[in-house]
């Protein structure tokens, strides 16, 4: 990646949290990821988009370690990721938040978010449980503590979800397409809560359709297309002046003008 | 046309409420193991390494493909034969059927895990839990909701089982009233009576987990 | 008879060495009977009377173990039980697989419904060896060759279960005649009403028919065990008669 | 104890003819009991309240009822309380039939269930009556959504049928009985057993699997 | 409703196609619409908008008689709709597409266009499918005929479906959200097409989270809340200067604006 290619990049001279080396990934004969190189440092928000089935929630698999790699390699923070059965210690480090919520129906809003370092870490009932409440006022669902999933809105659903990941003091979040469920006018909670996790400088690569979300709250967008990566910048940049005839192939499919 | 005669059930109904607790008895133990093995073999089948998986489906299908009378009468002889111990009627039907009930619980048990969504699976793994944490908290909880109602039927099925037995002489109550109706001669009568005490036994069961299961549904929905 | 010493008989010693003596039960009154409305004793009958003349010499306990009517030969081989006590009717299959100990005998008669018109019509068991005529037995009991031999002409339906008597089968109409030991039918005419009885003479007690010994039985070649068995038996016959008589009055 | 293992060979007629038993009841039983089970899930659905509380406690009844009591019912009990008199093949397939018919009925009922509402709205909304709806829209979906559960009833139906050897049918259970009685051979002749019904069943399971993952319902 | 409520309705001078009396419709206690009373002139375009859970689906399932109402009543073309078990000839001419599209999965597209004449007008199967081919050109998906609904994209999904309702050449078409559950690239394809039909001078209903096709395509919009209408007009009046605080709030919940 050259110089030029990173111009007007917030943090591109920091190291990188995570380095995507020539990334190839196979599903029997299907190439999901073909050779996909990208970085992200620390406190950007990358942004991928792309038309579905460019691979884009395959790279964040990868990058979870939730699946093995065919080639290349995905360096996090200095080390190379091991292979999905060796990788728990790594996964608590990343948070992650999917399309589905995938809260676990079993458990109160409350438990789901304590969940995790409570098994995984070992924490006490006590202090995961206080510290799991704060984490629900911070996603502003300080009430809904008590409640099962299935009592709650797609978009409470999400943000339990994302204090979920949060709970974890992740270093880095990563989102697959976080409000494409979601009814419109649930999306906007999900979205704030979000953009207030990028103003406190977390670390985040963000799959969305969410064009405004890209690029106002986005600092690095990445455009896939078929597995690769076409074209990245900033968002300005990107939305305004890209430079490649496949982004505004996408970009006119996206929004209908009639 | 003859007249129906109840008395030798009355006159008898402390030996057959015997055989009733010997067969309450054996279905709960039958369960309860069962059930322990069921998910056992359900959980290999899904996680297991190539030739475990191998091995339980084999298990698996030659349970689904032979009648529980002939696992039960080959439990009963062939056990002492093999093993050169011979095992009381009671404990070979609870071998017997703790085997064959168990196949179809797992059968129960694979099904419950498989209809999980991946996604939660995979939550499970990125907030840095190991895979049999995952199956533990997540899977399996959500699994075992999403079982009740195939698993009441496992209970009743259960139940009608170990009246098999009373093949191999377990005093459970279809024997009882084998018993009864050969020493009072009144089989008609003692064999419908059974009928009607079958059903009073396995019909609450299973409107009661349905009952149990409607309420617990959305905790398995993810 | 005191018992064989140590050394002639593995079975015995086998059975002095573990304290109990395994003993295969099912009811067939008036022999075995089992005692389903409460009371004191569980079994009665000359059955009982002499298994627990076998254990106190033996100075051992008595271990029941319940058969059924498809498992009370089987179990000897199999080593599940020292000796069947249920009662059992010695035929020359079952000689082929065990041995007896005798006690008593019994005969056969045949009954049916008195408003059956093929069973009321016979004046002899002979007719009803006829082609029109449907004879019900029991399978795996003893009377199951008799029955295929001595009605050869007739339909023939073999019932498995553990009944005595198949009398289901003849309430039923699903069969004309099914064979009863003489002892069965004087309970059964007087529990179940509306039957009949081949030969009618005597209310069929002096019946010929299918007329065999009837004991316990151990496993084979177990020579010593079995003749010390029988000389027990046959020492007590007059105990095991009165017991017998007794039950047929008292219980059936 | 040893072993004879010519017994078998010696009474594979018997064995054969019982094979033959079972393969008819099973195949007779089914023909009545798909037609008979689609006849009480509609008794089921039907917004008449008595109909369909006749067919609730159709299929309650036969399900939670063992079988063996239910063949010996209907073949010495009901001759007498209903003075009919139906011959032991045809009751063995009776009470099977009934039973089967009870399990299929559900099995029915939860693939028309399993059908989204949305689908009937379709229809309607296209202008079809609710029975042309339910047959051209809703019951070919669920027919290819139940073929797996009536084909595992199947399964369990060939092993069921052992159960009307209590009322002395030829099917392979009694045929093997009788053998057993006739010549004490219990461990080969339930060995044998064994082996057939295995051999017999296994392949039914295995094809019951691969309709599951062909036709199972996967939403 | 006053005439001053309809000024600047295209085509409010011609008979109602469709007309809402204080329509009441409840489930168990829970009152889904409280009173409703609209109407649709023949070749409008009415979209509905609102909240999720304020009834605009229920209003267009009672349109179509899919559902009995408890109160009031919805007249069309003069005449007062029958209870649902009598309205299959109603609902022939009325067409439907709805959010999931509901296509019949054991049918081919061409049969899926062709089944409502077939079975309810009994028309032969060769002219059915010659109409029905024509139609899947109209929407674009002439060479998709033999494909079944598993093979096909959502857009092309849902142009199927409205393929499906204009075989039965229906006098109005009831929409509801026919774009929610698409990818976002394929919600252009399908809101061509129904422009295409409005243009044609379809009379519509439309439900909607679509604003961009509300306002440049419909010609009057009713705003729904809690089983009620809240607000109409013209699209111009009611996006710009909305006259009810709860359209605004409304509104302001749909697009995130950061
Ligand atoms: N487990 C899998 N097995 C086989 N193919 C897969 C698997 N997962 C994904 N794919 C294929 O890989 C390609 C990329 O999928 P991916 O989900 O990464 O796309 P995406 O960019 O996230 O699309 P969308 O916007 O629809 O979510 C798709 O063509 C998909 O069919
Ligand atoms: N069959 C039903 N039984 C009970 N309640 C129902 C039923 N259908 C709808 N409702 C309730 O009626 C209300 C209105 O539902 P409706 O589907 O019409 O809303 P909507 O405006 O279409 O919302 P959305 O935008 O989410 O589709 C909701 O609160 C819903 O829960
Ligand atoms: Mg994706
Ligand atoms: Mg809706």
């Amino acid at each position: 990646m050259t110089d030029a290619a990173n111009s007007g990049r917030v943090g591109a001279d920091r190291p990188p949290v995570i380095l995507y080396e020539e990334v190839v990934k196979r599903y029997g004969g299907f190439v999901a990821l073909n050779g996909v190189s990208a970085r992200v440092h620390q406190g950007e928000v990358v942004c991928l988009i792309g038309p579905s089935g460019s691979g884009k929630s395959t790279l964040l698999r990868c990058t979870n370690a939730l699946e093995a790699i065919e080639g290349g390699r995905i360096v996090f923070e200095g080390q190379t990721l091991p292979t999905p059965a060796l990788a728990a210690p790594v996964r608590r480090r990343m948070g992650m938040v999917f399309q589905n919520f995938e809260l676990f129906p079993h458990k109160s809003a409350l438990e789901n978010v304590a969940i995790g370092p409570r098994t995984v870490l070992g924490t006490a009932k006590a202090e995961a449980e206080e510290k799991a409440q704060a984490l629900l006022v911070k996603v502003g669902l300080a009430d809904k503590a008590a409640s099962y999933p299935s009592e709650l809105s797609g978009g409470q659903q999400q943000r339990v979800a994302i204090a979920r990941a949060l709970a974890m003091e992740p270093e880095v979040m990563l989102f697959d397409e976080p409000t494409s469920a979601l009814d419109p006018e649930t999306v906007g909670e999900v979205l704030n809560v979000m953009k207030r996790l990028a103003e406190e400088g977390m670390t985040m690569i963000v799959v969305t359709h969410e064009m405004t979300f890209a690029r106002r709250v986005g600092s690095w967008v990445v455009v896939f297309d078929k597995g690769r990566v076409v074209e990245e910048g900033v968002p300005k940049q990107v939305f305004e002046q890209p430079r490649e005839q496949r982004t505004r192939d996408f970009f006119s499919h996206l929004s209908w003008s009639g | 046309m003859l007249e129906f005669d109840f008395s030798p059930l009355v006159e008898s109904w402390r030996f057959l409420a015997l055989g009733l607790s010997v067969t309450l008895g054996l279905s709960a133990a039958v369960i309860v193991s069962s059930t322990v093995l069921g998910v056992l073999v359900g959980v290999g089948r899904v996680y297991g390494p190539r030739w475990l998986r191998l091995a339980l489906t084999f298990y698996v299908d030659s349970m689904r493909a032979v009648p529980v009378l002939v696992v039960l009468i080959w439990t009963f002889f062939a056990f002492p034969l093999a093993f050169g111990v011979t095992l009381p009627p009671l404990a070979a039907a609870f071998a017997a059927l703790t085997v064959h009930v168990g196949s179809y619980v797992s059968e129960i048990v694979r099904g419950g895990i498989e209809s999980v969504r991946a996604g939660q699976m995979r939550a499970a793994l990125a907030l840095g839990m190991t895979t049999s944490q995952a199956i533990r908290q997540v899977i399996l909880p959500q699994a075992a909701i999403r079982m009740l109602p195939p698993y009441a039927s496992i209970v009743t099925m259960t139940i009608k089982e170990t009246a098999v037995s009373a093949v191999i002489a377990v005093p459970e109550f279809m024997r009882s009233s084998e018993v009864v109706s050969s020493q009072s001669l009144r089989p008609l009568e003692v064999y419908t009576v059974a009928l009607v005490v079958y059903f009073l036994l396995m019909f609450p069961v299973a409107r009661g987990v349905d009952r149990i299961y409607r309420r617990l549904a959305h905790l398995g929905r993810s | 008879q005191e018992p064989p010493a140590p050394g002639q008989s593995p079975r015995i010693d086998n059975i002095r060495k573990s304290g109990v003596l395994r003993v295969g039960m099912l009811a067939n009154p008036p022999w075995l009977f089992e005692n389903t409305t409460g009371g004191s004793q569980r079994w009665e009958g000359p059955a009982w009377v002499l298994v627990n003349e076998y254990a106190k010499r033996l100075g051992v306990k008595i271990q029941e173990v319940a058969v059924s009517n498809d498992t009370k030969i089987p179990v000897l081989p199999t080593n599940q039980v020292d000796l069947t006590l249920a009662p059992v009717a010695e035929t020359p299959e079952r000689l082929a697989v065990v041995d007896f100990v005798l006690y008593s005998k019994q005969s056969l008669c045949m009954f049916g419904l008195a408003s059956n018109e093929r069973f009321a019509k016979a004046k002899s068991i002979d007719d009803l060896n006829d082609p029109s005529v449907t004879v019900a037995y029991l399978v795996g009991a003893a009377q199951e060759p008799w029955v295929k031999e001595r009605f050869a002409k007739a339909k023939q339906r073999g019932q498995i279960t553990s009944n005595v008597v198949p009398v289901d089968e003849i309430i039923a109409r699903r069969a004309d005649a099914a064979p009863v030991n003489t002892f069965a039918w004087i309970a059964l005419s007087r529990k179940v009403k509306g039957l009949a009885v081949l030969p009618k003479e005597n209310n069929c007690q002096d019946s010929n028919e299918k007329s065999q010994p009837v004991g316990l039985a151990v496993n084979k070649n177990e020579d010593v065990y079995r003749d010390w068995l029988r000389k027990v038996a046959d020492g007590m016959s007059g105990p095991l008669r009165t017991e017998e008589l007794r039950v047929i009055n008292d219980k059936m | 104890m040893t072993y004879d293992w010519s017994v078998i060979w010696q009474y594979r007629g018997a064995l054969l003819s019982g094979v033959g038993t079972t393969i008819l009841l099973s195949v007779l039983t089914m023909a009545i009991a798909l037609p008979g089970g689609v006849l009480v899930m509609l008794m089921r659905r039907s917004p008449i309240a008595p109909v369909s509380w006749l067919g609730a406690a159709y299929v309650e009844f036969f399900r939670n009822v063992p079988a063996i009591l239910l063949v010996y019912w209907t073949f010495y009990v009901l001759p007498i309380v209903a003075a009919i008199d139906i011959p032991p093949f045809t009751t063995g397939l009776l009470a099977l039939a009934l039973s089967v018919t009870a399990y299929n009925a559900e099995a029915f009922r939860a693939g028309v269930g399993s059908i989204r509402q949305g689908q009937w709205n379709a229809g309607l909304a296209l202008g079809m009556t609710r029975s042309q709806t339910f047959l051209k829209i809703v019951l070919p979906q669920a027919v290819s959504r139940v073929v797996p559960a009536i084909a595992n009833n199947w399964v369990s139906l060939f092993k069921n049928t052992s159960l009307v050897s209590v009322i002395a049918v030829g099917d392979l259970a009694y045929n093997a009985m009788q053998i057993r009685s006739q010549t004490y051979r219990i461990l080969e002749v339930l060995t044998a057993l064994a082996v057939i019904y295995w051999a017999l069943g296994f392949p039914q399971a295995k094809f019951v699997d691969w309709l599951q993952k062909r036709y199972g319902v996967k939403e």
